[in-house]
């Protein structure tokens, strides 16, 4: 495996560590198949890879989510800031500053838009001023849900339920935010939006970020280090920057070609994929 | 417009078939949509985008039948449509998938797509229950479809596994194959794209467009990703917190202002 | 490897979507069925058939009904109690009106029945869901009971509201009444719940299967694909009511032959199939069967072992009962919520990777 | 005024009452379904546990002791102490407690993340389970209950009253007890609707309700939330069982009267706690007139179906109940 | 050994008077095992199977229990009763229900196995309205009487005696149902309270018993008027309404209290080394009494069993032709420790009811105590004979049994 910190420019504290972890589903499926990776402080991380190759069970297993979904972590370890979270409970790692946002949304749909930013205070205790400004805060990065603030979260739509769900993670003040497909389903312009904002924050306040994403482009664009998981193992990781000038990154993940960027109706026939392992 | 053109890569496109008139849509205070009419030719790949909450999906609501506007028609075939249960929308041709997968989880994959062929299936209980005669025929009739279209999707080595255990993006595959499963006229598809890579998008694409070519099947679809969009469709409205503020040609869309602004944003290529 | 599937070839759609499309499965499958038929009804004794077999057998049948609607339909409900109590009644009914009939149609018909009062209590299904629905068929349930405890003439105007099965027969055998010999009430039951097994074997693999188990996944989306939510919720209410009901006819005429509506068919019934169905596995034809072994002996082997072997006193023991049938109900929830059934397919999975862990 | 009229009214009045204790009962499902989507089916048999544990430390019963005195050949029932009502309520409360802590250790956390229904029949196993244990523990004799509440028709409203109708008309009838209930089911349901509207504990407990994982994700301990529910379902639970038990005295049947808190539930809507005192007053009503009016001509012992025909009608036109939270069907 | 199965309920919402009652029928077997070595010189053996008051566990306990050798059934509930009739005549082994079952019963040309001496539900609907009658000067008319009862096959008992009794003394009856378990009972209180009749019966069990006691002193009716029959008069019944219960009455078909030489020797034999059923606390109990009164009679017929047949090792045909020859005087009842503790009566084959003599007990709060106030009388044999004729007569027509006497 390759050591994030041999390349990355800055020599800066790695806060979270997963060494070689294995999961299974209800004893039976095998999803990861030895995944280790690093997570420095204060940068962005991009988690890359197709569908089912195992990301939002790698942020599962870090986040321990996993237990209630059936699956379990057989071996490896999971290390945050040096320390073992791996039998913790998914709270006491939020109260360290872990926060997960997940893939699908999982909005609370019978509290309203508000209720559901005021539940990511939950575990705070600094305070109503704090987190009163903190709304704000949230309301100014996404003024669409400071619109529907009293609506009940079920009945937003898609886009809309997206910006729930990041802001109520922010709501926690995090430290690290494990990000799951925060670009799925949203407009362009929102895209840019949220990682723009993932960018803001990152650098503005200082979070860390761990970031699941299908959207390569975006995702390469805004992170600074990059893993990609193919079937449960890590096949690929390097610095952003040098990811995307990866000829099969490229041809696979970013669709371009020599030419650049070919048409979606030009993909005449179906492409065996090329797979780095397998 | 006339009725019915060749495109430039030569699909013939028809005459309309659907066409929404002047809907609105309302819950309690919110105004989903507001006065919209746009059609939908035969043939051809209609796109709808916008940015989120714009009412794209309550769009197609209202033609699967399970909103009813408030005010305006639906007219399907030259005629408006009656109004109508959703299953009975269904039983006209008009298959869909959904934005937030609705696969029948409990079921296999097979099972799933077989659903598809529901109204195709017209045995009665006592044949169902001692499994012979029509009912059994039947059975094998739908499976041959069925089967040809795990083929097309590429999905066969799955057949048999439970959704539920399946990745999202053949989620999102098997539900394509469920609403093809029903060998529709009008297929309805909501943000089929979304949570896919690129490599995948392209695979995606690629069998849209072939369902389009070969079974000559009508699409509407929504979809965020422009270039799919741009690249796929032969139409596009865009539709912006209810209102439409745009309907043409990709190029056309692309280049209106409003459109530009409220959604696209300046950075898109 | 214990327990193969590969090299099991299909060649045609037909072996395919057969019920036991593994081979094994199949032989199995008829060995079981070969010792129920032909060895057990040489064996039966009163004790097993009246204290155990024949309640399995019934309460299997009344377990695939219920497991129709709630485990492929969704349909959650815990009106049980009060349709099997048609299906005794209406049995009762034709027994006494018809006495020259055979037992078999009195039975059919108590089911044809149970279906049309199930269907009619399942309407409000097309409004009310989930745990409404649930508390909403307690309303056939208290209804029904006191329907029957309070016209005379569903009782036949019995001095003590009671109906006791009359002696009737098939084919010259005497099936009902004190004086039916084991091996027949047994043969009796049997029959019914192989005849149950598979047709609902066969309608849920089928398309009118396929239209509830989408019902049940998604209702909404179901519909907006095509299907009929009316017809696919009544269809499932007649057909769990069919079953129900014959179980309820089974179990009056043939089992206790003599019951009391409240106490028989209370809502304690209710409860009791649908744990069958829930430990047995949800959705399972098979688990079903399990669920209602399990829970027909689990308490008599408690008690066998807690008063006949250790010799403690029936309360203690009984109460006991209670604290372990809980127990192990959490216990299974548990371990696999999924029931018996799931259990058993998981134990099969294993055993196909054998030896090696994945 | 003519005395039919004056029936009825007395009818309408205890119909009125009867609904409170119905829903002191609803209120305890409510609690635990609002927040965490559980149908506990367990929440009668807690009011009887509740009830018999309190009766129990009342009388300084030794827990057990049936058990005890089996096994060890001991003949000890009572540890000669009798412990104040007052006393006695709180250290029930305490077994309460702990009694969430216990279901949540063992039950709950397991089944993070299940359907519903699975956690559904857990509460049954447990309702079973409970049952065993408390008759294990304290013995299933009838036992009395008395921690001073008043008991029986009061005279002073009868006696105001009287002079309404004719001579037949003795004045109208309520129970003391009933008064009670009435007075401490309103505190109750005030009390509650603050805590679960207005507080972060109470957001998280609907939070929890929606969806496990979540809830989860943003650290709410499912933890603390199921013991923080469970002990104030306990604790309803108990002031249930006390006013139930010092009617009826304290045995087995006990347990039956979450079946006439259901038809409650669902006319209120399962998830509003207002909506369990609108329902239960609805349903006490519903079924007192019925069987006032209705009854005499059907044969009587109408009240066990009638709240629940009542409440089935009623969820046809209103799907969620009288306040439930509106059922979100999306696609 | 001699079997005596005891279907009992120890637990569920009729627990309360199934351990009494089991605890007396237990301890007598076992006072005769201990203090004369069983019966006729044959050890007793017992053997307690738990129903819950459940047909589905008492088929099982029946089933189970049949194959030890079982001589006579007691399975204290009206809905195993009505199961096991046709069972117990299959399988020739004799039933006894004491003072609940199947009314009808008491005609054994029909029911040959079923036994329901001493006395049955119509006598005790009958024993109601004499008492009533005899305080009343002999006449009821335009009385209004409110009946109240457990709304089953047990309760509806009753109903069709009370209806013509009504007819002949010219009371009027007023019939209200009470469903299980009977927790909520204003509907019918407060129905009392309007219509004000003059006295109210119950035929109540379990929970029941005590929320109309309780509601009846809620609403002030007077105790005196209030009688309820045998299975609604136990100490448990009254004992939650405290000192407003105190003159209720009930039925009963054998003495109260525990003044009789038979309890010292229970005391002595059976709980004093350990050997009872239960805490031994029950002892003189009503339910209790009437649970060892049962034994009593099983343990008579036994006797008279090893007597009719010569052999004190008898089985369960034997037994039957024993209790259906029992005779119960005073001076065997005196010999077995329990003087004056019942009626005297003969059974024959005509009649497994015997004489259906009822008395009357009170409840009095002070002393915590029931006293028989009104000797065993006889009940009105026309209008029961009449009944029971007619039902018996169904039953033996719908089970084509052609009731005979041999
Ligand atoms: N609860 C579960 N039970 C069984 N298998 C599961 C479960 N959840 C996920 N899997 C399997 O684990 C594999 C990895 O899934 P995961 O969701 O981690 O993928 P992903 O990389 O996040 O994909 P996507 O981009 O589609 O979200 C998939 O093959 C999936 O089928
Ligand atoms: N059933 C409903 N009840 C109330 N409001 C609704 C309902 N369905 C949709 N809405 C509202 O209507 C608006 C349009 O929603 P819709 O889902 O159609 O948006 P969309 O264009 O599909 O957005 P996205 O791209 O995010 O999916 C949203 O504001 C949403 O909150
Ligand atoms: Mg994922
Ligand atoms: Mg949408």
């Amino acid at each position: 495996m390759l050591d994030a910190a041999k390349t990355s420019d800055v020599q800066t504290e790695t806060l979270l560590e997963v060494n070689n972890i294995e999961v299974i589903y209800n004893h039976v499926i095998l999803v990861l198949k030895g995944v280790s990776l690093n997570v420095p402080k204060g940068g962005i991380t991009a988690l890359l890879g197709g569908n089912g190759a195992g990301k939002t069970t790698t942020l599962k297993a870090i986040s321990n989510l996993l237990r209630s979904e059936r699956g379990e972590v057989t071996k490896g370890s999971v290390k945050y800031r040096g320390q073992d979270v791996h039998e913790e409970d998914p709270a006491a790692l939020v109260r360290q500053g872990v926060i997960q946002v997940m893939e699908g949304r999982h909005c609370f749909e019978h509290l309203t838009v508000e209720e559901n930013l005021m539940t990511g205070a939950y575990t705070r205790a600094d305070g109503k001023a704090n987190i009163a400004a903190d709304l704000e805060m949230v309301y100014s990065y996404f003024p669409r849900l400071k619109e529907r603030r009293k609506s009940q979260a079920g009945y937003t739509s898609g886009g809309e339920q997206q910006m729930v769900a990041m802001g109520r993670a922010l709501m926690s003040r995090p430290e690290t935010v494990l990000l799951d497909e925060p670009s799925m389903g949203l407009a362009p312009q929102l895209v840019e939006q949220i990682f723009e904002i993932v960018k803001s924050i990152n650098e503005q306040e200082g979070v860390t970020f761990l970031l699941a994403e299908q959207n390569t482009n975006m995702a390469l664009k805004y992170a600074h280090y990059g893993y990609i998981l193919e079937s449960g193992r890590i096949v690929m990781d390097g610095p952003a920057a040098e990811l995307r000038e990866n000829p099969d990154v490229k041809e696979f993940y970013l669709g371009m070609s020599d030419e650049g960027r070919k048409s979606f109706r030009d993909v005449r026939s179906y492409r065996r994929r090329k797979r780095w392992l397998s | 417009m006339q009725d019915g053109y060749i495109t430039e890569d030569g699909r013939k496109i028809g005459g309309v078939v659907m066409e929404m008139k002047n809907i609105t849509l309302r819950f309690g205070g919110v105004v989903a949509i507001k006065d919209i009419s746009f059609d939908i030719r035969e043939g051809e790949i209609r796109a709808i985008i916008g940015p989120n909450g714009a009412g794209k999906s309550s769009m197609l609501n209202v033609i699967s039948g399970f909103y009813v506007p408030q005010e305006g028609e639906v007219w399907f075939h030259g005629k408006p449509r009656p109004q109508m249960r959703p299953y009975e929308v269904a039983q006209q041709g008009i298959a869909r998938t959904f934005q937030n997968i609705a696969l029948f989880e409990g079921m296999s994959v097979l099972d799933n797509v077989m659903t598809g062929r529901l109204s195709y299936m017209k045995s009665g209980l006592f044949s169902q229950a001692l499994w012979k005669g029509k009912a059994e025929a039947e059975e094998v009739a739908n499976r041959e479809v069925a089967e040809k279209i795990i083929d097309f999707l590429e999905i066969q080595h799955i057949r048999k596994t439970p959704v539920a255990r399946l990745p999202y993006g053949l989620k999102k595959r098997v539900e394509l194959a469920r609403a093809l499963a029903a060998e529709p006229k009008l297929l309805l598809l909501d943000e089929p794209m979304a949570g896919m890579n690129v490599e995948e998008k392209e695979d995606m694409s690629r069998f849209i467009l072939d369902v389009n070519d070969e079974f000559g099947t009508t699409i509407a679809l929504i979809e965020h990703d422009m270039g799919v969009v741009m690249d796929l469709s032969d139409r596009v409205v865009v539709m912006d917190y209810g209102k439409k503020i745009g309907d043409g040609t990709p190029d056309e869309v692309r280049n209106n202002q409003a459109v530009i602004d409220a959604y696209l944003g300046v950075s898109s290529d | 490897m214990f327990y193969r599937e590969a090299g099991d070839f299909k060649t045609s759609y037909e072996q395919d979507s057969q019920t036991f499309p593994i081979k094994f499965d199949r032989f199995r499958y008829y060995a079981v069925l070969a010792i129920a038929f032909l060895v057990v009804p040489f064996v039966i004794n009163d004790y097993w058939a009246n204290a155990i077999l024949l309640p399995f057998l019934i309460y299997a049948i009344a377990a695939i009904g219920l497991n129709i609607l709630v485990g492929y339909a969704g349909q959650v409900s815990l009106g049980t109690g009060g349709f099997m109590a048609v299906g005794a009644y209406a049995c009762y009914k034709f027994m006494t009106m018809m006495p020259e009939v055979s037992m078999f149609v009195h039975v059919l018909l108590a089911g044809g029945m149970t279906a049309i009062v199930c269907v009619v209590f399942g309407l409000p299904s097309l409004r009310i869901k989930g745990f409404y629905l649930a508390v909403a068929t307690l309303a056939a349930q208290f209804f029904l009971v006191w329907l029957f405890n309070r016209v005379p003439w569903f009782y036949n105007y019995s001095a003590s509201g009671q109906i006791s099965a009359p002696e009737r027969d098939v084919f010259g055998i005497m099936i009902t009444g004190p004086n039916a010999p084991a091996w027949a009430t047994y043969m009796f039951s049997l029959i019914f719940l192989t005849l149950c097994a598979l047709v609902a074997r066969n309608l849920t693999r089928g398309t009118i299967g396929r239209s509830w188990m989408a019902i049940r996944d998604m209702d909404i989306a179901a519909e907006i694909i095509g299907v009929n939510p009316l017809k696919a919720k009544l269809t499932a209410f007649a057909v769990s009511g069919f079953f129900i009901g014959i179980s309820g006819a089974l179990f009056f005429s043939v089992y206790l032959g003599a019951v009391e509506v409240g106490e028989a068919f209370g809502i304690t019934k209710s409860f009791l199939v649908l744990f069958m169905v829930i430990i047995g596995g949800l959705g399972s034809i098979f688990g079903s069967f399990a669920g209602a072994a399990f829970l027909v002996l689990l308490p008599v082997v408690l008690k066998v072992v807690g008063v006949d072997v250790l010799g403690w006193p029936t309360d203690i023991v009984a109460h006991f009962q209670l604290v372990i049938v809980g127990a192990l109900i959490i216990v299974f929830l548990i371990v696999e919520p999924h029931g018996l059934a799931q259990l058993w397919r998981v134990a099969k999975e294993k055993l196909r990777l054998w030896p090696f862990p994945h | 005024m003519p005395d039919q009229f004056l029936f009825a009214t007395e009818v309408f009045i205890n119909g009125l009452m009867a609904g409170v204790l119905y829903a002191l009962v609803a209120l305890g499902f409510v609690l635990i379904y609002k927040a965490s989507g559980i149908f506990n089916y367990a929440q009668g048999v807690m009011a009887l546990f509740a009830a018999m544990t309190l009766v129990g430390i009342m009388n300084g019963q030794v827990p057990f002791s049936h058990i005890i005195n089996a096994v060890f050949g001991t003949e000890i029932h009572h540890f000669g102490w009798h412990v104040p009502a007052f006393l006695a309520i709180i250290l029930t409360v305490g077994v309460m407690v702990g009694f969430a802590w216990l279901v949540q250790r063992l039950v709950m956390r397991h089944l993070v993340g299940q359907e519903p229904i699975i956690l559904f029949m857990a509460t049954i196993g447990l309702a079973y389970f409970l049952e065993g244990v408390s008759d294990l523990m304290w013995g299933s004799e009838i036992k009395k209950l008395d921690v001073g509440l008043p008991q029986g028709g009061s005279f002073w409203i009868e006696d105001m009253t009287a002079g309404l109708g004719s001579e037949n008309f003795y004045g109208f009838f309520i129970d003391n007890l009933d008064m009670v209930a009435t007075i401490v089911a309103a505190l109750l349901v005030v009390g509650l609707v603050l805590f679960s509207q207005y507080t972060k504990q109470g957001r998280a407990m609907r939070a929890v309700a929606d969806d496990h994982q979540a809830a989860l994700s943003v650290g709410i301990s499912l933890n603390f939330i199921w013991v923080l529910v469970w002990s104030v379902a306990g604790f309803v639970a108990l002031v249930a069982g006390i006013m139930w038990g010092t009617k009826s005295g304290v045995q087995f049947s006990l347990s039956l009267i979450a079946l006439k808190a259901l038809p409650v539930l669902m006319l209120g809507g399962f998830t509003s706690i207002p909506g369990a005192i609108v329902g239960g007053l609805i349903i006490g009503v519903g079924e007192k007139m019925f069987e006032f009016w209705i009854g005499p001509l059907v044969g009587g012992a109408t009240e066990n179906w009638f709240a629940y025909v009542l409440a089935l009608l009623f969820l046809v036109f209103r799907p969620q109940g009288l306040f439930g939270e509106k059922i979100i069907e999306r696609v | 050994d001699l079997v005596f199965p005891s279907l009992s309920y120890r637990t569920g919402p009729y627990a309360a008077g199934g351990i009494p009652f089991a605890d007396g029928y237990a301890d007598y077997f076992t006072l005769l095992n201990e203090r004369d070595g069983g019966i006729g010189g044959v050890m007793t053996k017992l053997i307690e199977c738990e129903t819950g008051y459940n047909t589905e566990k008492g088929v099982e306990c029946y089933e189970s229990t049949k194959g030890e050798g079982a001589l006579v059934y007691q399975p204290l509930s009206t809905g195993i009763t009505y199961q096991l009739i046709p069972k117990v005549t299959a399988d020739n082994i004799p039933l006894h229900t004491m003072g609940y079952g199947r009314t009808s019963a008491a005609n054994g040309e029909v029911f040959s196995n079923v036994f329901n001496y001493p006395a049955n539900y119509w006598n005790g609907a009958s024993g109601v309205v004499n008492y009533l009658l005899e305080s009343n000067g002999g006449d009821l008319k335009g009385k209004k009487i409110a009946l109240v009862y457990h709304n089953s096959a047990y309760g509806k008992e009753p109903i069709r005696t009370l209806e013509e009794l009504s007819a002949k003394h010219g009371f009027e009856l007023m019939a209200l149902p009470v469903d299980h378990p009977g927790q909520e009972q204003k509907s019918q209180w407060l129905q009392i309270r309007r219509e004000r009749p003059d006295f109210v019966t119950m035929w109540g069990w379990g929970v029941m018993n005590q929320v109309a006691i309780q509601e009846a002193a809620n609403i002030r009716f007077p105790m005196e008027n209030f009688i309820g029959v045998w299975w609604s008069g136990a100490e448990h019944d009254v004992m939650s309404a405290g000192d407003a219960a105190d003159g209720y009455k009930a039925l009963t078909f054998h003495n109260v209290g525990r003044d009789f030489p038979v309890f010292h020797h229970i005391q002595k034999y059976v709980v004093d080394t350990g050997k009872a059923a239960g805490a031994g606390d029950q002892i003189g109990t009503v339910l209790y009494n009437r649970g060892m009164y049962a034994a009593m009679l099983a343990a008579e017929a036994a006797k008279t069993a090893q007597g009719i047949h010569g052999t004190a090792d008898i089985n369960a045909a034997m037994m039957r032709d024993g209790m259906e020859a029992l005779e119960i005087n005073e001076a065997k009842m005196a010999d077995l420790g329990m003087p004056n503790f019942g009626p005297s009566f003969n059974v024959s084959c005509e009649n497994h009811g015997g004489p259906g003599l009822v008395g009357v007990t009170q409840w009095d709060a002070s002393s915590k105590t029931w006293s028989l106030i009104s000797d065993f009388k006889p009940t009105d044999g026309d209008v029961i004979g009449a009944l029971v004729a007619e039902d018996s007569g169904a039953y033996a027509a719908e089970n084509k049994i052609t009731p005979n006497c041999n």
